[in-house]
């Protein structure tokens, strides 16, 4: 008798109050966007132009999808430091398979292989070696990088077969292709966390990592299938990012690009240390900067401020959503 | 928090107001700060006296500064001037922007096609050479020298090649070192007492810039080495300009002024006005200064 | 006595998320007594010990300490008006020491502000005497074993000479001879007019030790008075609305084939020699004493130990079990004890925590039913009595007891043939604990083979058939079920007998 | 009874591999140290030479001290991201100060001032904010260097008070004086860590935050306090750099200065989560990362490949410890 008393409540309470304050609680980034949204709208009335809101898109969709990885290693718990640089060591040598084999096919091949086994060696040294995943992939990091140097000395490679640029130049009905990679991506990301066992068990182990272990799962596998989920996922984006300019520079493409994966991976409201956090908040979470960069372009701040302008926001923005 | 200061500029492209976009890359190195600094301040002054709006980026990959482009051309501008952090990423966006009709100046690195109106470059490859002709004349072609390079980057390529080149020519003259310092004086400065512990003759280094220049100079005079007889720079820094004044160490640099963008913005002004280019390439030389002509190009109230 | 209470909640209520959970709930503690506050899981009593000690603020109502109204807003605040409160979840720090978390918060210093590190010691060391154990003050709390983590928070609240002490089920990893030594001590406080709220779901010890009651039920006040004129039958009804059989569960058995063998396993340090073996419809109990070596034992059989030697067997096939997922596959399941540490994943919702080990039950097409996981977690939330109100919140939300109860169920719905339990009914109010003992009987009686840790002989007694004791890692004795007494099985637990006794 | 019994048997085994095993797990960071120090002196004739030992310990001072701050942060549970750039910020400022002023003395305090109130922000946005430590300083990162920019025009301010330069550049029997500094500032954040309060408090709360909290520990202050310290340890950095060259760039100086700082803590041994590591750990750390980068100067190793080799190195030494 006392659950059916309790079942009463329940139908009672979730009505008005509970149901605010749930919505504020998993979806505040949602309001947060808004509010940027609305703001930047009503500062920029160039900002509301279909053609300026395609290109906010387009500008994030590489980050976008760096950072649906990021969020999953993330919330496993860990962190990935490598994501510019193995894109970057992805771009360059998919571009010399490109040119080798003259096939685009090839090349992609070349980049989901570049780009998951460099995820796998980063899951091998967290799941097996059991080094702290900062010290990891900061290893793989520098190793990356220094890796597209040496191949690249230094410089751009550029692809030199016609038809490449077109994965990332061409849009179906407007959307470009990026854009849609993002999106599909986005989805599939989701499924993969909400409606599979594999996303349960990433959760999982980022809550508590000795329990999960105890309820039988395979965390060491989970860990490897993560850190090659972000990779694979890098080198998608690389794939994108090397599309887009027909080229990839071995010193400066992917810099900083782990900062801003990262940011948006904790303004989407994502924890620090795991087990807490979404893949939509990620998405929102990367518009939010893209429109932070756009209004930054708009508005001509001057060059010197934007750091500060930027990182105020930023703040502002986790500041304002709801916190434990 | 920013509307309220920011609301005047904003307000767009009206249909009698000129607009320049300027996209650079970010502020990593102090000649790179001083560039950005020179390009808003020009932009400035061309905004009091002929009512030009001006918008400025900053990126620090390709892919943002392509991103900024995007924004550039969908707000409209009437002329874009733009450092390419890589000529080969960007030549496709410098089409784009060709593609859009708006003019466009390139400063510092030319893409590789021709969608740029008018390029204002200094000679990076020049101070490669320039040095070298120096190097071999001042050592009379023999002895050990020092490279310090700038982080990997297409600049720092250029330089090196100019300066390996000249150095092939005499085979008197060795390259015992050659080791990065980022463009950072502190760096350089690490570097170079590392470098200077590995070696114990040293006859000369040669830097590509002028800011690691100081850095080296430190770590020698630190070690109280009195076997290298000078150093050389790159860009045409006021720090190192004082010390060739002073008899330093420093006995040469090549000029490579960061405000060779302000002759891209004004050059940028006038095409947005409807002007039609006078030259398509501004070649800004890697002039050679020596104690001989410092005071000509010795400017008390530079930045750099 | 009752003239002026030196400590009144009046009217206190709470609700989380709009549900209420305490409803006018008033208690009186007067000075020098050992109150009980007794109730099923999920009753409210945690959340009321909360709001004394600052943990959470009450929507209405007031504290009343020696006659003065106050308000607990912090942890700091209440500690600051003298009261102690050890809390149901340990809330030790691992990384520290022994003595360093005894004295966290009120380190002793020297004129210069350094720590004074002997002294320190000194004073862990004497506390932790009067408590019975010699642990080294300077070993760090995450080398040591449940029991001495909730032995260090007690001696922590006692070193900080309060007026009034709050223990929620302090005695729920702990021996039975600990718990002797801790009632004495708290006897001592209680003649020393210190005031003590005792939480537990362990009837015997509130009989023992307490000199008052207070029940709650659904969050409000159904009973209070003097235990001496209650019998402990009264008392679990108004708790739980039924009385309570103390007896023995099971009688006949008629077991199957020898399902489970294992031969010789030894791990240096933990276990030595183990033989035993469990047939089909058996329940086998293990006991002894904190530091026996069992828990260590039972996670090597599951594969979350690697380190150990000897052979193990199921249905006569030898089995290699480096990975708890081998485990299930070998057909054992375990559930672990600690829930905090071990079992909960504090961040999943409550269904989640149920179906996490066994997702192959739940996907269809490689996807996740959700449907389907709500449907299996109502069938177990009737079955067990769970209580939540709202499943999809984060189990940490629940009660412990009810948490507890949602461990169980996880592993009921993985179903394997050999099933383990350390410590099943930790924190588990009595009425649940009479439940849980009626399900793992049907598993058995469904031809299952149970295993049984604990260290409360009582537990074992009543409803395993078979009984090993273990003392420092050896099995010591093996008794029929019908055939123990509690006073035997102490005395292997203790090691003043050794010698193994043979099962007919 | 049963308890004696257990205390004999702890004893039984702490003499021999227990004392063996801890202090390899206590000291790992060390022996790892002695290897390099073994190797590099194999590998290079004059690594071994006195003035290159006082070089690499002057090129490890600014790093060490700011290391400092960085072990005492991610004890906590935290992180400082903003290190570099306040580091710049305070350089800036002082020589602004130092100028203005004529005044050495006042440049200190100014710098001290500067540097301990960015700390006392980042505290602030973490403590009462509740905004995790990465997001928070990341802000402060983009935000102090920003204002560095701004002040300095984007170019770099050099001192014109004679004397100043003395600080970074002077020495007392051979040693130089940022060595000098350097140790002081690791004995007296030693002592502050292990033998005070505030340091036991810190350890607490990044082992575990509520039962700190539950303890009534003041944590929120205890936090301000963590990165105030931070700040004011990157002050003295700053003061030492900017001394040294006598001048600062806003927009070179202070680059990764928080990879640097954070890597030699991990390789120091510290738990990324908090809670667990050591200030001699740090201290050593920093040591093999100051002889990583003066063996790949001595050994003329190719700019393209240092960042592989150092992430390998680094890689091996923490793989090289012993862990949980
Ligand atoms: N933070 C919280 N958020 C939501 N509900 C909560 C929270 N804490 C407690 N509850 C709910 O309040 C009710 C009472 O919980 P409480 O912990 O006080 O029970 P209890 O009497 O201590 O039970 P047990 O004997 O199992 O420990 C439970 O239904 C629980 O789910
Ligand atoms: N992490 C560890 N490091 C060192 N010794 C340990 C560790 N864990 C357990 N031990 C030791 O192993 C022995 C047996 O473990 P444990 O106390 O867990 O047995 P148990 O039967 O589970 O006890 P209980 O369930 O009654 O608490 C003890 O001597 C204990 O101190
Ligand atoms: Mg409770
Ligand atoms: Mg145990």
């Amino acid at each position: 008798m006392a659950n059916l008393e309790l079942k009463e409540y329940n139908q009672q309470t979730s009505t008005t109050k509970t149901r605010l304050s749930w919505l504020w609680s998993e979806y505040s980034v949602i309001i947060a966007f808004l509010i940027i949204f609305i703001a930047a709208s009503i500062m920029s009335p160039r900002f509301l132009d279909i053609n300026n809101q395609l290109n906010i898109l387009m500008q994030v969709s590489i980050i976008g999808i760096v950072a649906l990885g990021m969020t999953v290693v993330m919330l496993s718990g860990g962190i990935d430091l490598s994501v510019g640089s193995v894109l970057v060591l992805v771009g360059v040598i998919s571009v010399l398979a490109l040119n080798a084999s003259g096939s685009i096919f090839v090349a992609i091949l070349t980049a989901l292989a570049i780009g998951s086994a460099a995820g796998f060696l980063n899951g091998l040294m967290v799941a097996k070696g059991r080094i702290a995943s900062f010290i990891a992939t900061l290893g793989m990091m520098a190793g990356a990088r220094s890796i597209a140097l040496y191949i690249a000395e230094g410089g751009s490679v550029s692809g030199k077969v016609s038809g490449f640029t077109a994965i990332a130049n061409s849009d179906l009905w407007l959307i470009d292709y990026p854009i849609i990679i993002f999106l599909i991506m986005t989805v599939l990301v989701y499924v993969l966390m909400h409606k599979t066992r594999f996303g349960r068990y990433v959760y999982a182990l980022g809550s508590n990592e000795k329990a999960a272990l105890l309820s039988a799962i395979r965390v060491d596998r989970v860990k490897l299938g993560v850190y090659s989920l972000a990779g694979l996922l890098v080198s998608v984006a690389a794939i994108i990012e090397t599309s887009r300019l027909n080229s990839i520079s071995s010193s400066s493409s992917g810099v900083q690009y782990e900062l801003d994966a990262i940011a948006a991976v904790i303004i989407g409201g994502t924890r620090m240390t795991g087990g807490r956090g979404k893949i939509i908040g990620t998405f929102f979470g990367v518009l939010i900067l893209g429109i932070l960069n756009n209004m930054m372009n708009l508005m001509n701040v001057s060059p010197h401020l934007q750091g500060f302008v930027k990182g105020l926001i930023i703040i502002v923005a986790v500041l304002f959503q709801k916190r434990e | 928090a920013c509307s309220s200061s920011k609301s005047s500029s904003d307000g767009g492209k009206k249909d009698d107001t000129l607009k320049i976009g300027i996209s650079l890359p970010s502020a990593t190195h102090g000649w790179m700060g001083a560039l950005i600094d020179s390009a808003e301040k020009q932009a400035k002054e061309l905004k009091k006296s002929d009512g030009i709006e001006y918008v400025l980026t900053n990126a620090t990959d390709p892919n943002k500064q392509a991103n900024d482009i995007d924004d550039l051309i969908s707000q409209d501008v009437d002329a874009i001037v733009m450092l390419p952090i890589e000529s080969a990423a960007l030549t496709p966006v410098g089409q784009k922007i060709k593609d859009a009709g708006i003019p466009l100046v390139i400063v510092d690195r030319e893409l590789e096609n021709d969608a740029a109106t008018v390029v204002v470059k200094g000679d990076n490859e020049g101070i490669g050479v320039n040095a070298g002709k120096y190097f071999i004349e001042k050592l009379n072609g023999k002895g050990k020298v020092v490279e310090i390079t700038g982080p990997p980057s297409s600049v720092t390529e250029q330089r090196g090649k100019g300066f390996k080149e000249a150095m092939e020519s005499s085979d008197g003259i060795e390259v015992i070192a050659s080791q990065s310092g980022d463009f950072s004086t502190e760096k350089s400065l690490e570097v170079m007492q590392n470098i200077l512990q590995a070696n114990s003759h040293i006859d000369a280094v040669f830097t590509q810039d002028d800011g690691m220049a100081l850095g080296v100079l430190q770590a020698i005079k630190e070690a109280g080495r009195k076997d290298i007889q000078f150093i050389t720079g790159a860009g045409g820094g006021k720090a190192v300009f004082e010390n060739m004044k002073e008899d330093g160490l420093i006995t040469a640099t090549f000029l490579y002024s960061p405000t060779m963008v302000k002759d891209a913005v004004k050059i940028a002004a006038d095409l947005a006005k409807g002007g039609k280019p006078t030259e398509k390439m501004v070649v800004k030389e890697a002039t050679q200064v020596t104690k001989e002509n410092v005071e000509e190009h010795y400017d008390p109230e530079s930045k750099f | 006595m009752s003239a002026d209470p030196f400590m009144i909640m009046k009217n206190i209520e709470k609700s989380f998320n709009g549900v209420p959970v305490l409803k006018k709930v008033t208690l009186e503690i007067q000075r020098g007594e050992i109150h009980a506050l007794l109730g099923e899981n999920g009753a409210g009593k945690s959340t009321l010990m909360n709001v004394l000690g600052g943990v959470h603020q009450p929507d209405n109502g007031l504290i009343n300490l020696n006659g003065e109204a106050v308000k607990m807003t912090t942890p700091r605040v209440s500690q600051a008006h003298g009261i102690s409160f050890i809390h149901q979840e340990l809330n030790v720090v691992p990384d520290l020491r022994v003595y360093e978390n005894m004295f966290l918060g009120s380190e002793l210093r020297n004129k210069i502000g350094f720590l004074k590190v002997e002294e320190m010691c000194r004073q862990t060391s004497s506390v932790l005497e009067q408590l019975g154990v010699s642990i080294n003050p300077k070993e760090y709390v995450r080398n040591l074993d449940t029991s001495y983590k909730q032995l260090i928070e007690i001696a922590k609240a006692l070193l900080h000479k309060s007026s009034l002490i709050i223990m929620d089920e302090p005695t729920s990893s702990l021996a039975e001879h600990e718990v002797n030594r801790l009632f004495k001590l708290m006897n001592n406080l209680k003649n020393s007019g210190v005031s003590i709220i005792y939480i537990s779901h362990k009837l015997k010890e509130i009989k023992k030790v307490c000199d008052r009651y207070t029940v709650l039920r659904d969050g409000e006040v159904v009973g209070t008075g003097c235990i001496e004129n209650e019998s402990l039958d009264t008392i679990t009804k108004l708790m739980v609305g039924k009385s309570i059989s103390e007896d023995r569960f099971i009688h006949g058995h008629s077991f199957g084939p020898v399902l489970l063998e294992v031969n010789h396993l030894t791990s240096e340090g933990l276990f030595n020699n183990i033989d035993f073996t469990v047939r089909k419809g058996e329940i086998l109990g293990f006991t002894g004493l904190a530091g026996d070596g069992r828990t260590e034992l039972f996670e090597s059989l599951f594969g979350y130990r690697k380190n150990y030697s000897g052979s193990i067997k199921i249905n006569n096939q030898p089995v290699k079990i480096d990975h708890p997922s081998k485990a299930i596959k070998a057909g054992i399941g375990l559930v672990p004890k600690d829930r905090k540490e071990n079992a909960i994943i504090k961040d999943l919702s409550v269904v989640h925590n149920m179906s996490l080990s066994a997702m192959r039950n739940f996907e269809k097409f490689g996807f996740i039913r959700d449907q389907l996981e709500n449907q299996i977690f109502q069938s177990y939330k009737e079955k067990l009595n769970i209580k939540v109100h709202n499943a999809g919140i984060t189990i940490d939300k629940l009660s412990g007891g009810n948490q507890q109860k949602v461990i169980i169920a996880k592993w009921l719905e993985v179903n394997t043939d050999i099933i383990i339990f350390d410590n099943p009914t930790q924190g588990i109010d009595v009425g649940a604990k009479q439940e849980i003992y009626h399900h793992i009987i049907t598993l058995a009686e469904q031809g299952k083979a149970v295993i049984i840790l604990s260290s409360e002989a009582p537990e074992v007694l009543k409803i395993c058939h078979n009984i090993y004791v273990m003392y420092q890692g050896e099995i010591t004795a093996r008794f029929k079920g019908e055939e123990a007494t509690e006073d035997e099985i102490m005395s292997y637990a203790t090691g003043s007998k050794r010698e193994a006794h043979q099962i007919g």
